[in-house]
């Protein structure tokens, strides 16, 4: 019973957030609405036991990307948020419809033809899954830890090199040029 | 070991290429000083009367009968020496604030001169030629002094590439377009059995490419405006280094190659080489800029050498040795010589035109008081220039002149006239920029500084040592 | 309202999707666009999350790990992509999309 | 499940009120202990009202103030953000409580049930902490944004990019720990230093000194405290703040400063481990509360002493020195760990660390100059 | 003492020089170059004695300098009485100029570089008078040169003092030309240049050869004497001399009358072997001859106190090489070389000694009256002057006598020249002294006397030059090889008498004058004017010089205007490729042609892109809807 309730309340804030973020006009009200929805959905990762990647969820989201969001809106639009620019009508309406049709194609099928909706529900999901103290779930982030670096350490580590190139190349990117032939700052 | 040292400012380019810019030049001397180090072992293993030595010789390109094929011998030992001597002064005797693109091209000049040096087949001897004069005509125009060094820089080119197309023509013939070999030694071989008759267009063109290097009348009109235009340190290589290139050209090829051509055209060559000894000399008086002046100077000089090769020409007709033993000798301590005093003429001529902006003769005056260390250097260089006793010239042009007066005693006499020129221009331009009441502008002019004194120092130095000893200098070519 | 099954995750990460497309679409500000992408990543992940934990071996850890990956290069590409506008910004004094459009003629 | 529900607030609430009452002790603490160290005398001079006992110390100086705080106007700009002026006390002060929770506090009265809940629960307790206070950053900058205000905003952006750098070596230096009991339970870590703490090897010294520091700036705390520097931005990001909002500002801010050192405890100091805990259990919650507060006394010891940083020179010594510094820990803990030869790691770990930070202290020192002005000019 | 330490003789200055040139004391310089010249001397007359009782010649080998192949040319030294006198008498008269050095250079800042070149020029001179190798001679001739050079322009700062440096230098090259090409021929004949080498030497074994139609030996001579004219300031090369007196007094004592100046007489002594065997004497006797003449009238109407003394060192050094010239042997030349030496650096020194006291006034027209005030420069200076007249039994008495003797015995109308030289040495002696020393002071200053370290050597000259003929002449032209000859009464009394008289024309012409104001009766223009020969010189050679010079310049530019010419067209061919070639047909033609059409085709194709990221991302969605789409309905 309580996890329906969670789960719809979070839900319910989750669509909320997704919503607001795309559609305030102001910036970073949008981006505030967006980590209203980032923890919402780690709310959601908990109930799916995931509670590692719920916890990874807060910290690079809400602790990281946030923040890169609401620095770059400092550093581009006015520092207000306000952002006043919209597609017109016609851009609207494609895109509305396609935006509504995407997700029709992926849901329609589940809802249409029963046989595709053929897979169980597992029978674990009961209860609260923060009080479902078994084994595999308390040693989530043990056997998170041994998999990543035992079955996927390659990856790992394209991911780290990933990283690193994405943070060299942000800063690469983003720094000002040092000075240009007229011997002043471009300004930033 | 000739490979490495030849190779080792390559080395530097392209770390200069990877490394950052405020290491370049540390990066270039480091290049310039490894050659210098491994030259110094090499000639410290040399055998005067071991012939060729530490030869590398390596097939390159069969089909066209090319080789990789390095040597020394007592023609090329003292002029590398030379030329890796005077490598890394020219890197000191840059300014500080130099481009990365700046030494980049230094050292790649740097390996062109110890190739052309080290190269016993004309492939890559022209190969490295060239490659001395691409950097040089870059430096002159990109880094050089004053408006006129894109035109100095122009006709160097013209010049010089001229010459060289020449000369390539010429050894493509006595190569039979590639037939035969390219080598040196295997050349002068065939000239000695008397395998080989080039005729005598060949002789003129391969001698039209080593007299602008030279460079000879009428063929010098490049190079007062180069060595004007051209920054100090390259200058310093030019005259010190690739004129020298020019007579070691005479030695390596006209010499044992043309034996027959060259007999039958030695006055011609002597003649032009005096005509060369008196134009540039009286040129000298007239001038009024002092880098010029030291051009011109430079052209007396190294002309000198070229009056040598004359009298080898003859004497190999006359058929007496000491004479031909005296001329080598002689053109090869000339060389020495004349590189060494050239460069740190032509070192001071910058400091001056640095300090001053100026560069004029009559810009300066009674500096004795103002720069005393400057002037002693100076004073010293001058008149090891112009040939006074124990200082590095004078023993080189005995040489010179007494061989030449055994074969050529009325050339000879004339040529004199050249040495007294040499004096009244030079001591004219001691006596304008050293005596004389001190201008304001310059009264407070800095001396020497450490640095630039530690750069001398080794100048001076070998002025002194070969002037003093010139035996142990004249071991390298004894034979 | 029975237990909740896998279909309930799913449709909440369609509409999510959906959303993610509808900003993606009609927003004309680089910035939100990049909002509407990370909704994308995220219904994304809420799918992997949903599928490892009501499949067939949730001890393989195949969701989360995959999630994972999905969060990290995610953040990469915010990094890279913030970078990039204010590059943008800096080059056309813009970050309205409308505007960039240099691709199409010069 | 209602039950757990009470449980849950059973073990949190009395961990809130316990250290929210604490707050005011240490307000009174910082500054009596500032006044010394100034060679004032510092509040002294509140009675209780309605009896004429007078010599308090200035212990009800807290009371006092909070009571101003909660009858002073409210004011909030006219331009402002009315939401998010609002929501921003809030946000700041509901994670500071919220990682209180999650520290190994035994509380003397919790029974069996109670510990396991709480035990299960923090299965991954340090990441949360970490992901709980990033939330922190935002509060700040949801303040400094929504007040309208130049200086408040540039405070929050301040806050918001110091909080971030140092939140690097904060997690790499925790992570030496993590890493040498291979579990993220903040249980589990204080179990492990039951015979000897982490803070008596040289990684673990290190990785404390790390931590710290960085948790001095995170909660910008002198000489960090440049978010809310009065004398160059007239306190930063609460300058358009009054009243029982600020008052929750400043709740929030000290429990920051509990709960991450708190952390700090549990990380290096044992936890509540310490003398006779294991005769008298209840004993481990004052030993806990004890070592706080020795650290909270050296963190104002240092607001008393050391001049508040440059902006360039604190994120310089975040990412120059502190970053580098802890990465090169991880790296030799793990050697450390790895090959368990105490008499021979620990000299060399020792003189890795010190020649690591001397050197790097030595470029940082390198580079102090004249300050070079990008924008300015 | 054996003669290897003949070396030592000249390298003893030569540390002193390379020890004094980074010296800033005066006073410890002038202790460092007066202590090696000490030493010299002491060495130098060990190797007198030696000289003097062995007698011959003694060579010794001290390096190998150049050897190239067969040939090899040696340092190499030799001593006779020749050599071993010159170093004797240079020696002691530059230890005696270097102490007067000491006192009279002391206030001057660069002191210690002025010892340093002093030094540098004994060194020099030893060597050169020590040298067993013509080439060694000529270097060490060369670094003389050089010397003199620097110490003329000492005071650099003055322009006169660095023209007449540079001037001196050039014009002894130009001589040292002429010693050069000597040398090459000798070197060319003889294949030596050892002077004395066991009977191989180029003196010993004379070269026979043939040059240019003319003897070797005679062409050699002939050359050398070049280089003699030069340094000895002959006719017409003698036009750096007097110019030279730029330098400080002790420069001109030591180098410009005592040492180098006579290096050209010495050189003619040294190969006097080649000259006899050349024929050359005559010429010789005649140039010096001439010289001395010409010399001692311009002489006459000079009023500058060390341009007088100039002239006259150019005069004697005249009557030396007629000395040379007309006997059979150098000892008679050398003689009065000798004496000469010590009494001209004595006037010299005393003219210092005046200018010192006159306050640095050089003018004899404002001198007047300095014996009373000087009393003692006074007493030394006349007893050089009567040396220079040759008045009876001084120094000077003896050896001109021997020289108008054998100009008497070779060539009459030689000796009349010589004879009437000797007259107008007189008067312009007494003329001089006659200006100086007597009447009132017509200066500004009071002249005063000088201090002992100046007037003590010139109280030592002055006894050598009374005393030195009288005393040891006959031996030393015994030791120097002259034939004994005869006195004829006729030479003798013409020296008396032109000695007397000279003085007494002069005495009468000078004595009641109003000196200074006056126009001055033997100072003709011409003679003033030093017979126009640098103006002449100014017009022949240095218009000649400059019109080769000029003709160089202007072939330069005519071959610069055709290499111009050259550049340019390069640079047109170049151009035209560029434009017409490059620009036209390729670029615009050929590539951007092709582009442009390509660029049209694509141009229609752009039309699909709206460059709108919203647009391509429907695209994309749109695509995302048909693949879903697809695979839902379609895929079975």
């Amino acid at each position: 019973m309580i996890e329906q309730v969670a789960f719809y309340i979070l839900s319910a804030v989750a669509v909320l957030g997704a919503l607001l973020a795309v559609s305030r006009r102001n910036l970073v009200h949008g981006v505030f609405a967006l980590l209203l929805f980032f923890a919402a959905l780690s709310g959601l990762f908990v109930m799916l036991l995931a509670d590692y990647v719920a916890a990874v969820q807060v910290l690079v989201y809400i602790g990281a990307v946030g923040i890169l969001l609401l620095f770059t809106i400092m550093l581009t639009e006015h520092v207000t948020g306000d952002d006043l620019r919209r597609l017109g009508v016609r851009g609207w309406f494609w895109g509305l419809l396609l935006a509504v049709a995407v997700p029709a194609v992926l849901i329609l099928p589940a809802v249409l033809n029963e046989k595709s909706a053929k897979a169980a529900p597992i029978v674990v999901a009961q209860g609260n899954p923060a009080l479902a103290n078994n084994a595999t779930q308390a040693n989530t982030v043990k056997a998170l830890g041994k998999v990543l670096m035992e079955k996927y350490v390659v990856p790992l580590e394209v991911l780290a090199l990933l990283l690193t190139a994405a943070l060299i190349g942000a800063v690469a990117v983003a720094h000002a040029p040092e000075k240009d032939a007229s011997g002043k700052d471009t300004p930033a | 070991m000739i490979s490495a040292l030849t190779f080792a400012p390559v080395l530097a380019a392209l770390l200069i290429l990877l490394l950052p810019e405020r290491w370049a030049r540390r990066l270039a001397l480091g290049g310039a000083l490894a050659s210098l180090v491994i030259t110094g072992c090499l000639l410290g293993q040399f055998n005067p009367s071991g012939g060729l030595q530490f030869v590398e010789k390596a097939a390159w390109i069969p089909a066209l009968h090319v080789d990789y094929f390095v040597g020394l011998d007592g023609t090329n030992a003292l002029v590398l020496l030379l030329a890796t001597i005077l490598a890394p002064l020219a890197v000191l005797a840059s300014p500080a604030q130099m481009p990365r693109s700046y030494y980049l091209l230094l050292s790649l000049q740097f390996t062109g001169l110890f190739g052309a040096f080290t190269a016993l087949n004309f492939f890559h001897w022209f190969i490295f030629w060239e490659m001395a004069l691409v950097p040089a005509f870059f430096l002159i125009k990109l880094f050089g002094h004053g408006e006129d060094r894109h035109r100095a820089a122009l006709s160097f080119f013209l010049f010089t590439v001229l010459g060289s197309v020449a000369m390539l023509l010429g050894f493509l013939f006595l190569s039979n377009g590639g037939q035969e070999s390219f080598d040196f030694i295997a050349l002068a071989d065939k000239a000695k059995s008397g395998a080989l008759q080039p005729g005598g267009w060949v002789f003129i063109a391969v001698l039209a490419g080593l007299c602008v290097k030279v460079p000879l009348v009428p063929l010098h009109l490049w190079q007062a405006p180069a060595y004007a235009a051209a920054p100090v340190p390259v200058t310093m290589l030019l005259t010190g280094v690739m004129s020298k290139m020019g007579v070691y050209g005479f030695l390596r090829i006209i010499v044992p190659i043309f034996p027959q051509e060259l007999r039958a055209h030695a006055e011609t060559l002597m003649v032009l080489a005096l005509v060369t000894i008196l134009w540039g000399a009286f040129l000298a008086l007239r001038q009024t800029q002092l880098k010029r002046l030291l051009a011109f100077s430079s052209l007396n000089h190294v002309a000198f050498c070229v009056f040598g090769v004359g009298v080898l020409g003859i004497a190999t007709n006359a058929g007496t040795v000491d004479v031909q033993r005296l001329a080598t000798q002689g053109i090869i301590l000339q060389m020495f010589a004349h590189g060494i005093t050239a460069a740190g003429l032509f070192y001071m001529a910058g400091l001056l035109e640095q300090r001053a902006g100026k560069d004029g003769l009559n810009d300066f005056g009674g500096l004795s008081a103002a720069t005393p260390r400057l002037a002693i250097a100076f004073y010293l260089l001058a008149m090891g220039s112009l040939g006074l006793p124990f200082l590095a010239g004078f023993a080189a042009e005995f040489l010179i002149f007494a061989s030449a007066f055994a074969v050529a005693p009325t050339l000879t006499v004339v040529a004199t006239l050249g040495l007294l020129a040499t004096a009244v221009f030079l001591l004219t331009a001691l006596q304008r920029l050293f005596t004389g009441p001190t201008p304001e502008h310059v009264k407070f002019m800095p001396d020497l500084s450490l640095e630039e004194s530690l750069l001398l120092v080794p100048v001076l130095a070998l002025v002194f040592w070969v002037g003093l000893i010139p035996g142990r200098w004249l071991a390298f070519s004894a034979n | 309202m029975s237990n909740l099954t896998l279909e309930h995750y799913l449709i909440l990460s369609a509409v999510l999707l959906g959303i993610g497309l509808l900003g993606v679409f009609t927003r004309r500000n680089v910035i939100v666009v990049l909002f509407s992408i990370e909704i994308l990543f995220n219904a994304a992940n809420l799918n992997f999350i949903a599928f490892w934990r009501f499949g067939d071996q949730p001890e393989a850890l195949m969701g989360p790990i995959f999630a994972l990956f999905a969060i990290a290069v995610a953040a990469a590409e915010v990094a890279v992509g913030l970078a990039l506008v204010i590059a943008v910004y800096r080059h056309f004094k813009t970050v309205d999309l409308e505007k960039l459009d240099t691709l199409k003629e010069e | 499940m209602i039950d757990t529900l009470i449980h849950i607030l059973a073990l949190t609430a009395p961990v809130a009120m316990i250290f929210a009452s604490l707050f005011a002790f240490t307000t009174w603490l910082e500054r009596k202990i500032l006044a010394r160290i100034q060679n004032r005398i510092g509040p002294n001079y509140i009675n209780i009202p309605f009896t004429k006992f007078r010599k308090t110390f200035g212990l009800l100086q807290p009371a006092a103030d909070g009571f101003k705080m909660l009858v002073k106007e409210d004011i909030v700009p006219h331009g402002a953000d009315r939401f998010l002026h609002l929501l921003a006390p809030i946000l700041a002060l509901v994670p500071a409580m919220m990682v209180l929770c999650l520290l190994p506090f035994d509380l003397p009265f919790a029974n069996e049930s109670m510990k396991r809940i709480h035990a299960a629960a923090l299965d991954n307790a340090v990441l949360l902490f970490f992901g709980i206070t990033s939330i922190n950053t935002l509060a700040v900058f949801m303040a400094g944004w929504a007040s309208r205000n130049k200086y408040s905003l540039l405070g929050g952006m301040r806050a918001v990019a110091q909080m971030v750098s140092y939140e690097i070596p904060l997690v790499l230096s925790a992570a030496v720990v993590i890493m040498a009991v291979g579990s993220l339970s903040a249980q589990k870590i204080v179990a492990a230093q039951s015979t000897h703490w982490f803070i008596f090897t040289p990684w673990g010294l290190a990785a404390f000194f790390i931590f710290f520091i960085a948790s001095l700036a995170e909660t910008n705390r002198s000489p960090f405290d440049l978010p809310e520097a009065e004398s160059e931005i007239i306190a930063g990001y609460f300058t358009e703040y009054s009243g029982f909002k600020f008052a929750l500002f400043f709740l929030g801010e000290y429990l920051s400063i509990f709960a991450i050192n708190g952390l700090a405890v549990t990380l290096f100091f044992g936890g509540g481990n310490g003398p006779w805990v294991q005769a008298h259990p209840w004993l481990s919650c004052v030993w806990f509360l004890a070592k706080i507060f020795g650290l909270i006394f050296i963190i104002i010891w240092l607001r008393g002493t050391v001049p508040r940083l440059r902006v360039d020179q604190l994120m310089a010594f975040a990412w120059k020195f502190l970053m580098p510094l802890s990465i090169l820990n991880l790296f030799v803990a793990a050697v450390a760990l790895k090959v368990q030869q105490p008499w021979l790691t620990w000299p060399l770990c020792a003189l890795v660390l010190y020649a690591a930070a001397h050197g790097l202290s030595r470029l940082q020192q390198k580079n102090v100059g004249p300050r070079t002005y990008q924008y300015a000019e | 003492m054996s003669t290897e330490k003949l070396a030592l003789i000249p390298l003893l200055p030569l540390l002193a020089a390379v020890l004094t040139c980074g010296m800033r004391c005066g006073r410890r310089a002038a202790a460092v170059a007066i202590g090696a010249m000490s030493l010299s001397l002491a060495i130098a007359l060990v190797m007198l004695a030696n000289a003097w009782a062995h007698g011959g010649v003694q060579t010794v080998s001290l390096a190998d300098w150049l050897v190239v192949g067969a040939a090899k040319i040696q340092f190499s030294l030799l001593l006779d009485p020749l050599s071993a006198c010159m170093a004797a008498m240079v020696t002691f008269v530059g230890l005696l100029i270097f102490i007067y050095s000491s006192g009279y250079m002391k206030d001057d800042p660069r002191c210690a570089r002025f010892f340093c070149y002093l030094s540098l020029f004994a060194a020099g001179m030893l060597g050169l008078v020590l040298a067993n190798n013509l080439l060694l001679l000529f270097m060490s001739w060369e670094i003389v040169g050089v010397a003199s050079y620097l110490l003329i322009g000492f005071w650099f700062h003055k322009p006169a003092a660095a023209a007449a440096g540079k001037k001196a230098f050039i014009v002894t090259r130009i001589g040292d030309m002429g010693f050069l090409i000597g040398i090459l021929l000798a070197f060319t004949q003889a294949g030596t240049l050892e002077l004395f080498d066991n009977g191989n030497g180029l003196l010993e074994k004379i070269p026979t050869g043939v040059v240019w139609g003319i003897g070797a030996a005679k062409l050699i001579s002939l050359f050398l004497f070049c280089g003699a004219i030069g340094k000895s300031g002959q006719l017409p090369l003698h036009v750096w001399l007097p110019d030279a007196m730029e330098g400080p007094t002790p420069v001109s004592a030591l180098i410009h009358a005592a040492t180098m100046v006579a290096a050209g007489v010495f050189l003619v002594a040294r190969t006097f072997p080649l000259f006899v065997e050349g024929q050359t004497l005559p010429l010789v006797a005649w140039v010096g001859g001439l010289t001395a003449f010409v010399a001692a009238l311009i002489a006459l109407g000079q009023y500058d106190i060390k341009r007088i003394l100039a002239y006259s060192t150019v005069s004697q050094l005249g009557l030396m090489m007629v000395g040379l010239g007309t006997a059979a042997t150098g000892a008679v030349g050398m003689f009065h070389l000798f004496t000469h030496a010590f009494f001209k650096a004595l006037l010299f020194l005393g003219a210092g000694s005046i200018i010192h006291g006159c306050h640095e006034e050089q003018d004899i027209r404002r001198m007047g009256g300095i014996a009373r005030a000087m009393p003692i420069t006074t007493a030394a200076y006349l007893c050089g002057a009567l040396a220079l007249v040759a008045f009876p039994f001084t120094s000077g008495y003896f050896s001109k006598d021997a020289v108008l003797i054998s100009a008497y015995g070779a060539d009459r109308n030689l000796f009349y020249l010589c004879a009437l030289t000797s007259l107008i040495t007189a008067l312009y002696v007494t003329r001089q002294c006659v200006y100086v020393f007597i009447g009132t002071h017509r200066g500004a200053q009071a002249p005063h006397e000088s201090p002992p370290v100046l007037t003590a050597p010139l109280v030592i000259l002055a006894a050598f030059a009374l005393g030195l003929g009288g005393l040891a002449g006959n031996s030393l032209l015994a030791k120097l090889g002259a034939k004994h000859s005869e006195h004829p009464f006729a030479v003798i009394a013409t020296s008396w008498a032109v000695a007397l008289g000279g003085m007494l024309l002069g005495w009468v012409i000078y004595a009641r004058r109003d000196l200074g104001r006056t126009t001055d009766p033997l100072a003709l223009s011409a003679l003033a004017n030093k017979f126009y020969f640098d103006e002449l010189y100014a017009a022949t050679v240095g218009r000649l010089w400059t019109a080769l010079t000029w003709l160089v310049v202007m072939l330069q530019e005519l071959l610069a205007g055709v290499c111009e010419l050259g550049v340019q067209l390069t640079q047109a061919t170049g151009q035209f490729f560029a434009r017409s070639v490059d620009v036209r047909l390729i670029d615009e033609l050929t590539m951007d042609g092709l582009a442009r059409r390509f660029h049209k085709g694509g141009e229609v194709a752009t039309g699909f892109q709206t460059g709108l990221l919203s647009g391509y991302l429907r695209w994309i969605a749109l695509g995302a809807l048909a693949v879903g789409v697809f695979v839902h309905w379609l895929w079975k």
